[in-house]
């Protein structure tokens, strides 16, 4: 199955790149565009089938080695 | 002959670029920023330095492609117009479809900040003139992204339309997995447009243009820009 | 003087104090100069002013007797850079700043932000940065964590400094089990002004507009005191974290519009906001001017909402400058920030007063006299006790267990000696163009000054196995090596700044080896004719209880009329010969050969000769610049075998050495030597008589070969192939 | 409301990144991972109230300067 492997800068964390997308989509004529937050996505393909176990599973790689946790927060989803 | 050098916020080889066609041209080409929706009236040239455009944040020349200045370039080529494109200058070109493919991550994942040497794969364009055909000459290169990725049929239209103008090779010249640092598909370090007049390359010509500096590697590459249009006046 | 802050309750003051890190006389001396109890902001305000890092309680008093003066030097220690004067008008500029628990936290973005903190000490005074470099120390590489972190800060590094555009062209790296719970990260930066027209934040002018510019200020790095923070924020949802991200793109947006502005005469003062943000920067600009300032903080760009005063005054989001203007100016200024797409606010004004005064929301904030603040801030002169000598190393007691050859191959490639490329081939060292050494090619970086011949040399230096065992004579040697790096490539060395990295200097062994390094340093400056412009201190650097290695990090600045004088390392074609320029005595005692080989960490170091160093130095410079001198490197780690071995590296091409058979003569650290390749030994050779400078012939270059005096022989490619692997292998899975 | 550009490499199209992060996470000893695949999330605070326009707005976004669809291929979920 899949596992979604999502990653956002923690809340107060400064996000240079989502500063700066927002800045160019105003740029572009984009209106009402309030906050821009720039992530990450990691898809993984696991061979486990039991969903659970596989969330348990994207959820040890997000924390040990696919998310900064001093700066990120992460979610997974699995499909 | 008249150039001009873009800016974009972030661009940070603007001062080396002048320099290098100061060399062979005798004046420091004008600066031209990002906001103006128009060129500067009678260039023969526009140039578009290395930096890290917006950060590189996003894509890298993903955002610069979209600023006004670049309109007007892309007329500017569309009427036959000289332009090139160094380092995140290609990455804008590219990003801005003056030129084909696309810059990805280098296969390392990391910043390659060093020595590479180019075979000067045809000397029939205005960029290439004054290299003696084959010759490989060296450069540096420093990019995060500059592994020039185009699908098998494009790679072989670009090979077979001549486009591909500078290769990654080995000192010696043999275009090795090994001199392709950055993992650019067939060891494509610099292309053209298909009327030539747009080149693109990653590595940075222009730190190798003094004896006092780095060496004069990089020279011919702007005495063929001058050169080309020297008859223009 | 009426408006008051309203003040906290003084049982909760004084607890806040001790958890701010006020000590209780400290926190007494607060309620004295205010009369009263403190305000939130108000303590906040005192806690970090009082902080090690920005009072340098424990290490003024040292500090002081640092010699800072030559008639080169326009302006010593006390502003943001240090800044000397180079000829033809122009300044250099520079200092370094250390980023060491940052990095160790988040190596990536603490080692990013210490660059950008540095750039902007440099560019807020006029100084458009050329060049960046880093002195770092890493633990054991197998040690946990420790792989992550190096990959974390030299990412970090090449990340900010990459995109902002100045090339990184130097530094060092050691690696030691010490370091494995607090790694060092020492950032350099040099920048180029002209001599006439160096900004300062000494503020005047009563009424002139006190001006942010920059990036929008968030809840970044606010200090240890966040938790406590929390507890006056009913809304704050989740506990925030203090790593500070680092935005090279705006930093380099910030350099472009600060030079902008400061080519008109809009700007009567300027500084950048680095640790303790807004405090430091409006408290230190007002001070030094002798001012009052008022600052209203609803106008501070605000990056998130419903921030505090206390949190706003404590902030240490990056890339953000406070400027005083001349009056009607703001339009001028507005129109270029906002050109390069940066916040421009007018946030308060100069006053007359000589207080603080913080204005939120209608409330005053904090109201504080400024003079006390800085004449009474603590001062300590911690006890110390020196560090014990350790008998001097014979040679002759040691044993060789394996001889030259096997010896050299393995010192190569120890991490301590072998290639930096790994690193360096992630930072960019040519942009701008003007890079003429770049890492690697010489013993200090070499830059031109754009426009002119003239080129800056520069480099860092530190042994901090030799701090340890003897902390003057370590300290001397940091000073010496840094200034020989700069002579071996012709450069004459103008002045240092250092990075005083040092363990709890509460702990009276720790206090002497500070005391012990600051004296070897300023000997070493006077004698060389080097003085300290600039520098920073780290303290409280602990591993598991136990002090860092001590480091004093020594960055030093030199000139050279003429780039095209400048020499390389590398070593040239055949028919050169290698001359040994210094005294040799075989001194084994900290070298690298008896950790590596004969597996001891013990004796004391090599002492330095300052009146030798000198006399060798100006004999080595004087031929370089002669043009007599095709290569230059000097013996440092490793020794003399290990110089040759680094010469042949650099260019492939080997040496025929002669002499003894003798690990010492061969490993020994002796400092104050050079190794020069020159086409006429002979007139070398009788100059050096001449001039009193001990030199002799120890082989002649040419071949892919070392032949050793033994009768060995290793090729270049087996000791590069060596030399090179050792980085690569050790990260490999670092990604 | 907000709208999550998600960005993916093509199929197709060499993704270093995710092969890295493959090959990291099987020397970490997580068994049972195939293709591995990186991407971005732009995470937008819109002002826009009407979840059709919004998803218009976005996907607008993401062809025009998000999304460099040479090489990637996005999808937009507005909530
Ligand atoms: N070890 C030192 N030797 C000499 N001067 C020092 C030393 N440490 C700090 N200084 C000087 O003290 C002043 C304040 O330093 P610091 O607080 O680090 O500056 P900043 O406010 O820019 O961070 C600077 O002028 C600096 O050069
Ligand atoms: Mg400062």
């Amino acid at each position: 199955m899949k596992a979604y492997v999502t990653i956002m800068p923690k809340n107060g964390v400064l996000d240079p790149q989502g500063k700066a997308i927002g800045h160019a989509l105003a740029g572009l004529g984009f209106a009402g565009v309030g906050e821009v937050r720039a992530g990450k996505v990691i898809e993984l393909e696991l061979a486990e089938t039991d969903p659970a176990k596989a969330q348990a599973a994207a959820e040890a790689m997000a924390k040990k080695l696919l998310a900064n946790t001093v700066i990120e927060s992460f979610k997974v989803e699995v499909r | 002959m008249k150039a001009g050098i873009l800016l974009f916020p972030g661009t940070n080889r603007e001062r080396d670029m002048a320099l290098a066609l100061q060399r062979v041209t005798g004046v420091k080409p004008p600066m031209i920023w990002h906001g103006e929706s128009t060129l500067p009236a009678g260039l023969d040239l526009v140039v578009l330095p290395g930096g890290f455009s917006y950060g590189d944040y996003l894509r890298c020349g993903a955002m610069a492609a979209q600023s006004p200045i670049m309109r007007a370039v892309a007329e500017f080529a569309a009427k036959g117009g000289h332009v090139l494109g160094v380092c995140n200058g290609f990455q804008i070109l590219i990003e801005a479809g003056l030129l084909p493919g696309a810059l990805l991550k280098n296969a390392s994942l990391r910043f390659l900040s060093m020595d590479c040497h180019m075979k000067v794969e045809r000397t029939d364009t205005p960029f290439t003139n004054r290299f003696k055909p084959g010759a490989v000459f060296r450069s540096t290169m420093a990019h995060g992204d500059g592994n020039y990725f185009a699908d098998a049929a494009m790679a072989a239209r670009l090979e077979a339309e001549g486009q591909v103008v500078l290769r990654y090779v080995t000192p010696e010249g043999a275009a090795t997995e090994a001199a392709n640092r950055n993992g650019s598909v067939n060891n494509i370090a610099g292309i053209c447009s298909a009327n030539r007049r747009v080149l693109g390359l990653m590595p940075h010509p222009e730190n190798q243009v003094d004896p006092l500096i780095d060496g004069t590697d990089g020279l011919p590459l702007f005495e063929s820009i001058s050169a080309s249009f020297a008859t223009a006046g | 003087m009426t408006d008051l802050p309203i003040p906290l309750a003084p049982e909760r003051a004084k607890q806040l104090g001790a958890e701010f890190g006020l000590k209780g006389d400290e926190y007494d001396r607060v309620l004295a100069i205010l009369g009263r109890t403190p305000s939130l902001t108000e303590l906040g305000i005192f806690s970090v002013m009082w902080s090690e890092h920005c009072s340098y309680k424990s290490s003024r008093f040292w500090l002081k007797q640092l010699p800072t003066k030559a008639p080169w030097v326009i302006q010593g220690p006390g502003e943001n850079a240090g800044v000397i004067d180079i000829g033809e008008g122009l300044a250099a500029v520079f200092k370094m700043e250390s980023h060491n628990h940052p990095s160790f936290i988040e190596p990536y973005q603490g080692a990013a932000t210490g660059v950008g903190g540095i750039l902007r000490d440099v560019f807020t005074m006029g100084a458009r940065p050329i060049a960046n470099l880093n002195a770092l120390r890493f633990g054991a590489p197998d040690a946990p964590r420790m792989k992550q972190i190096i990959d974390g800060v030299v990412r970090g590094i090449g990340g900010y400094g990459n995109c902002v555009g100045v090339p990184t062209v130097g530094g060092e790296v050691n690696f030691h089990p010490r370091y494995n719970g607090n790694p060092l990260v020492n950032a350099m930066t040099v920048g180029i002004a002209r001599a006439d027209s160096i900004f300062y934040a000494a503020a005047s002018g009563v009424g002139n507009p006190v001006v942010y510019v920059g990036s929008k200020t968030g809840r970044d790095g606010i200090h240890g005191a966040t938790m406590a923070s929390a507890e006056f924020d009913a809304n704050s949802e989740e506990k925030r974290p203090t790593v500070q991200v680092g935005d090279p793109f705006s930093e380099k947006l910030l350099i472009e519009a600060c030079m902008e502005l400061m080519a008109t005469d809009a700007i009567v003062a300027i500084q950048d906001m680095g640790a303790a943000g807004l405090t430091s920067s409006s408290v230190e600009m007002a001070g030094k001017g002798d001012m009052g300032i008022e600052l209203v903080l609803d106008n501070v760009p605000q990056r998130e909402t419903g921030m505090s005063a206390y949190e706003m005054m404590l902030s240490e989001s990056q890339e953000r400058m406070l400027m005083i203007l001349k009056p009607g100016r703001e339009a001028v200024a507005e129109a270029i920030f906002h050109k390069w797409e940066l916040d421009f606010a007018v946030i308060g004004h100069l006053t007359d007063t000589g207080r603080i005064v913080i204005r939120h929301k209608g409330q005053v904030e904090a109201n504080i006299e400024l003079a006390p603040l800085e004449s009474q801030a603590p001062l300590y002169q911690r006890p110390w006790v020196p560090t014990p000598k350790l008998p001097v190393l014979e040679a002759a007691s040691v044993a060789d267990p394996v001889g030259l050859k096997a010896a050299l191959l393995k010192l190569v490639a120890c991490p301590d000696l072998c290639s930096r490329r790994w690193i360096w081939d992630q930072y960019d060292s040519m942009v701008g163009g003007q890079t003429a050494k770049r890492p690697g090619a010489a013993d200090a970086a070499v830059v031109r000054v754009e426009d002119h011949k003239r080129a800056l040399a520069m480099t860092t230096d530190c042994t901090p196995r030799y701090c340890l065992a003897d902390p003057e004579e370590g300290g001397k040697q940091a000073v010496a090596e840094a200034w020989r790096n700069i002579t071996a490539v012709g450069g004459l060395p103008l002045a240092i700044t250092d990075n005083m990295n040092f363990g709890n200097p509460e702990k009276p062994e720790i206090m002497g080896q500070f005391a012990g390094a600051v004296m070897g340093i300023g000997a070493a400056c006077t004698a060389l004719d080097f003085p300290v412009v600039s520098g920073n201190v780290s303290l409280y650097n602990e591993t598991e209880g136990r002090g860092i290695l001590p480091t004093p990090a020594i960055g030093g600045v030199g000139v050279l009329e003429d780039v095209a004088q400048a020499v390389g390392l590398a070593m040239p074609e055949a028919g050169h010969a290698l001359v040994l320029v210094g005294e040799t005595r075989g001194w084994l005692g900290q070298s690298i050969w008896l950790r590596e080989i004969a597996g001891r960490e013990d004796g004391a170091p090599p002492p330095v000769d300052l009146l030798a160093e000198r006399r060798n130095g100006d004999f080595v410079r004087g031929r370089i610049l002669a043009g007599t001198v095709a290569a230059c490197h000097d013996c440092a780690d490793g020794g003399l075998l290990v110089t040759v071995a680094e010469m042949a590296m650099a260019s492939g091409v080997g040496a025929k050495l002669e002499g003894q058979d003798d690990k010492g003569f061969w490993f020994g650290e002796d400092q104050g030597r050079y190794v020069l390749a020159v086409r006429d030994a002979p007139a070398l050779l009788a100059a050096a008589a001449a001039a009193g400078v001990p030199a002799r012939q120890i082989g002649v270059s040419g071949g892919g070969d070392l032949a050793l005096p033994n009768g060995e022989a290793i090729s270049v490619a087996e000791l590069s192939a060596a030399h090179e692997a050792t980085l690569p292998n050790l990260m490999r899975d670092g990604a």
